[in-house]
């Protein structure tokens, strides 16, 4: 919760999850862990190169904040989005085509890992430079705004990325502006190796927005139904009007940086704790509890989405290269106006 | 006809944009309450009011990030960096997104906006605030760099500037605001793809661009007392460039010289004339020459600054020196 | 006084001056006031150009605040500095030199108003990019740090740079690295014409102190007394090694932001109303009441600064051109790398 | 002689000048605890301490800002930007504090400070993570830009860089930091100031720096078997130029090639190419070509990053079409 004198902080209270609405969080976070898993397997076999940042862990962040919005909202993410792209309902088969370097992927193969884009959507990336895409969701919001459209952008960044100036910038254009972002920050206590308390005076990050004005809560970005009201609620106040808003959604990355990180300075203890509040398992055993997921419910699941990941998997090899002869394509609008030079 | 300044002009053709599309909205520091920080907006606010003349905080990265984000929410924006010199501060937002974004989604995401700014030196305002970096901007695929260097380059470009679907950059010249011309009252938009002959000639090829387009017609017209005809080609447009327009100049001139207000060493003018050197080698009596900024961060002092700019004489002088 | 939970603010009451110390303010004040009167003259007749911006109404906060620095300690201030060169201890002369461009100016004439500094009085400058010379504060003062040497660097800036992510970043570094940095905000309510309510979605600065854990003071900038008051009091807490400190000093412009400014964008009114609090008569009358001031004495005082004043112009028109050959001396250190060129 | 790799070199660089002076210290993002995004500095936070091997938040403008005024303060700063592509948000800092300061000082201010960056593509990172921006900062002037292409250099350069009283970049090619080379185990500081001829010839000039020096080899020796003796020159110090060295090169062989993995417009190539045509017009027995990099964001695909690099068949072509 923030301390801000300006901004007054909803309290939120968790409700037990309906069966079906359940199921389904879990399907998604379950799809968005098969899927990176299978990532990594590719990585191996140099089909996916470059560089891949897996979400595994923080499956509850994408899902949870995705189910607050609607299909008319925007979503601009980072370099760690598989997870919001598949969330936000871009198919499994253009992703993964995409992560392969094929045309058939959701960029034609340009963007890679890092750089998922799907107008039909609204997915404004897949942006690799850290905190790059808080402008542009300021800037999507602003033609929101002027167009008198209420829709709701949801811009996802990382603790890292409070450092960074744009983050500063972005916020403040928000408020000041009255604009409808939801600023959703996956606070996973890491910026690659560097841990928060080295990039920040103030580990509070709550705390930022209400030197902006900007309402703030702090959510258990473990658990999915949280993540979900509260996103709901945020979402709710920036439709109806109420500028921006700030989450901070406190989470773990339990495998590296990316696939470059040796991962050297993390305590192994820390990461095995964190792994205890794995947000699958959690919300398995819940359902399971609740009785909405009964026996081989989970093996069907399972099935289901290995099936799919199999699909998108064979779908991506037996995509196409993009010609060479396109290298120059779109690069502007127009004809090409350079000529081949290499 | 009617007499008008490049600041007018330019205020003229915001003005145009923002009463034919109502997409079109004019951000940036100052460019409100203020006027604009060379007048170029003055009254617009009184007409558009609040939204569409918005002025913004000092945040450069924030703000032309904005605009992208705008533009990508179907928006025209038109954003305003006081001068090329805070730029930097925008740097990212322009290559990594800007620039980036219509390759980088496979062709999905087009970003049409206009980013104006005044560049260059020339009034004494020293190191950190006399940059001419549009050459730099002119490197970097998947922008267009526009540089109206005549009042009706100034009032004509923008139309179509907004029109383009890619994001294009406007550099305007600082010293350029207060001259003074006639425009027709009908005016029609300019092809933003084109160089032009500014003056036609038959001994040697000036190229030029934005601020020092005056500096080479001038120095034209004293060669012409020489008894030298130079045909003086302005660029108009830095990326693309329009290359057959002064290749085709230099072979029928057979001599080039290239005139930049930019440090030297890795300045637009090398780009050109490397160009000629490609495309007409065999046409040359002479090497290309260059006319451009002393590489200095740029002195207050105005016997310095005048020295380190160049001037008509220097174009005279290297003209005369490739033995035209 | 900020309302941050970890950053405890001290209370600081103004106490009297004593005579002779409220004597040095107002002859430090009035050198500033009549120095940049001159300036406006002497830019009528174009023997300064360029940009000239004016501090008239703001001497208080540079002269208060330089009361509280040793020599050792460093300065960096905006292009907005004259008094604060001023009042630091550049000599009147090489000061006027500088803005009529001469080579006898603290910068050789190549810096001109923006760009006054000087090595001898630890005189940073004269920054020109709004919130640049943030960070090098923040450097001057990691070398301190690293060096072991209980300096303070002071770094002004103005309202308008609290919202460049340089500033945000600067302010981070300085407190997560606790380095001996006195961020002094100079708050005129304005950044050229656009108001800070246009500006700041938070318009109280000191608040953004809080989120960087940063002890932050408000203070009445027009009351030199308690200027300098805080000003001591935060610059001990630095020097003992109490990290950064904040200080937002409120006060005003009388005149319009440059002289290319028509300042259309203000009330006459405000202008006036503040005009009343005008640090100088205010001084005046207090060291008055006080009997610090006797009849007389402002008489003779304002003649000994006409006097340093008329001999500053005399200096800087009896200097000299810097020879054109030295053109490209000082790009870098050794020997001009390339040839003339235009 | 032992075996090293060009990482082990610099890192081997940085630990020699912390022991040789107590004012050298590193900052930036993941120099420490992560070891270093191209594991340069691994070990080195182990030996020093984390005041002299200092972590930074993700913020380029402040953390370099703050490498400028820790130089101010008596300092020896070695501020590492991860990659060329983000110090974009750190330029302001770079061309308008470390840049100027010394200039517009009136030459009180010096600023001996060192900033690394790793640039270049190669490694399908796609269009924000694939910059040759290098180029750009060799048009500043108050500026040293460096290259090192090679285990000597990137062992030898830093030292030199060090002692120098004005900022100095060294850019060091991503694909470079595993390759593999013998290094004397007497290293002696290498001069900052002069090109290279990394391979003598007679019939053309392939002028080449970083990450392209490799391309140019592997061509010359190609080039060796079709009977063409290519002399192959590094630039090293991509500011200031060391013009001599290529123009007497021309001289001899009478035709160059440049290699820039940089867009080909408004490239290093361009300003290389014409001081060529400016100083060896005469000498030339065709027009200066350059093998660059295709103008497009990097795409992530490898046959289309691969088509966008120049490659060993690219610069062998070149070097025909001229006629040689
Ligand atoms: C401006 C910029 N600086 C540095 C990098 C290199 N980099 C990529 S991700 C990353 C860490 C970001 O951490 P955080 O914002 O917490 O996001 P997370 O990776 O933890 O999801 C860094 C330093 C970058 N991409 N952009
Ligand atoms: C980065 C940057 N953007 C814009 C400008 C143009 N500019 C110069 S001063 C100024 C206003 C600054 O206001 P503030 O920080 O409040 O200081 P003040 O002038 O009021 O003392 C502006 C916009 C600049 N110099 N630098
Ligand atoms: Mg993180
Ligand atoms: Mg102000």
């Amino acid at each position: 919760m923030t301390k801000a004198k300006a901004a007054p902080v909803p309290v939120v209270e968790t409700e037990p999850a309906a069966g079906d609405h359940g199921v389904h969080l879990l399907r998604e976070m379950l799809r968005i862990r098969r899927f990176e898993e299978r990532c990594v397997e590719l990585y191996s076999r140099t089909a996916i190169r470059g560089f891949l940042h897996l979400g595994i862990g923080e499956e509850a962040c994408a899902v949870g904040v995705m189910e607050a919005l609607l299909p008319d909202d925007a979503v601009v993410a980072t370099y760690r989005e598989h997870g919001h792209a598949l969330a936000r309902g871009l198919s499994m088969r253009a992703t993964m085509a995409e992560l392969e370097g094929k045309v058939e992927g959701c960029s034609r193969g340009r963007g890679g890992s890092m750089h998922l884009f799907d107008t039909a959507t609204r997915f404004y990336g897949g942006n690799a430079i850290v905190a790059g895409g808080l402008p542009l969701a300021v800037g999507l919001a602003l033609a929101d705004h002027l167009l008198g459209r209420r829709r709701v952008t949801a811009c996802f960044f990382g603790d890292g990325a409070v450092a960074e100036g744009e983050f500063h910038e972005s916020m403040n254009l928000a408020a000041l502006w009255h604009l409808p972002v939801l600023f959703c920050c996956e606070n996973n206590l890491y910026a690659m190796g560097t841990a928060l308390q080295f990039t920040e005076s103030e580990t509070d990050l709550s705390l930022k927005a209400s030197s902006y004005r900007i309402p703030a809560w702090e959510v258990d970005g473990m658990d999915v139904l949280a993540v979900e009201e509260t996103a709901r609620e945020a979402a709710q106040a920036v439709r109806e009007g109420g500028g921006p808003h700030f989450l901070e959604l406190r989470t773990y990355r339990f495998r590296a940086h990316s696939m470059y990180d040796p991962d050297r300075y993390r305590d192994k203890d820390e990461i095995e704790k964190w792994k205890e509040r794995d947000p699958i398992p959690a919300l398995i055993a819940r359902l399971t509890h609740d009785g909405a997921l009964a026996n081989g419910d989970l093996d069907r699941l399972e099935a289901e989405i290995a099936a799919e990941v199999d699909d998108a998997v064979a779908f991506a090899e037996a995509g196409t290269d993009e010609p060479i002869e396109d290298l120059e394509r779109f690069v502007t609008s127009g004809p090409p106006t350079q000529a081949p030079t290499s | 006809m009617s007499k008008i300044t490049y600041r007018e002009a330019v205020r003229q053709a915001i003005r145009e944009a923002m009463i034919r599309d109502d997409r079109v909205f004019v951000m940036g520091e100052d460019v409100g309450h203020y006027g604009g920080c060379y007048a170029v907006t003055l009254g617009l606010l009184e007409e558009f009011g609040s939204e569409r003349i918005r002025d913004t905080p000092l945040s450069e990265s924030g703000f032309v990030g904005a605009g992208i984000g705008a533009a990508l929410g179907g928006m025209r924006p038109i954003v305003e960096i006081m001068t090329v010199n805070f730029s930097l501060l925008a740097l990212d937002q322009i290559v990594n997104n800007a620039a980036t974004l219509l390759y980088m989604s496979g062709g999905q995401l087009n970003v049409p906006m206009v980013i104006r700014m005044a560049t260059g030196a020339g009034r004494q305002v020293a190191a950190q605030h006399s940059h001419s970096l549009e050459g730099w901007y002119a490197h970097i695929p998947g922008l267009r760099v526009l540089a109206p260097a005549t009042i009706e380059d100034a009032r004509g470009m923008l139309w179509p500037a907004l029109c383009d679907p890619d994001p294009v950059l406007i550099f305007e010249h600082g010293a350029l605001y207060n001259q003074e011309g006639d425009l027709a009252d009908e005016v029609s938009p300019v092809d933003i793809d084109k160089a032009a002959i500014r003056r036609a000639g038959s001994d040697v090829t000036i190229v030029a661009y934005g601020g020092t387009l005056r500096t080479a017609l001038a120095a034209a017209e004293q060669l012409a007392g020489d008894g030298v005809a130079a045909e003086v080609v302005d660029l108009r447009c830095l990326r693309p460039l329009d290359t057959p327009t002064f290749v085709s100049s230099v072979a029928r001139t057979h001599r080039a010289v290239v005139v930049d207000e930019g440090w030297r060493s890795g300045s637009l003018s090398a780009e050109v004339s490397a160009r000629i050197t490609e495309e007409a080698f065999y046409d040359l009596d002479a090497p290309v020459a260059r006319v451009c900024g002393a590489e200095v961060p740029m002195p207050y002092a105005k016997h310095l600054e005048d020295e380190a700019i160049p001037q008509v004489a220097d174009v005279v002088a290297a003209v005369h020196a490739l033995g035209a």
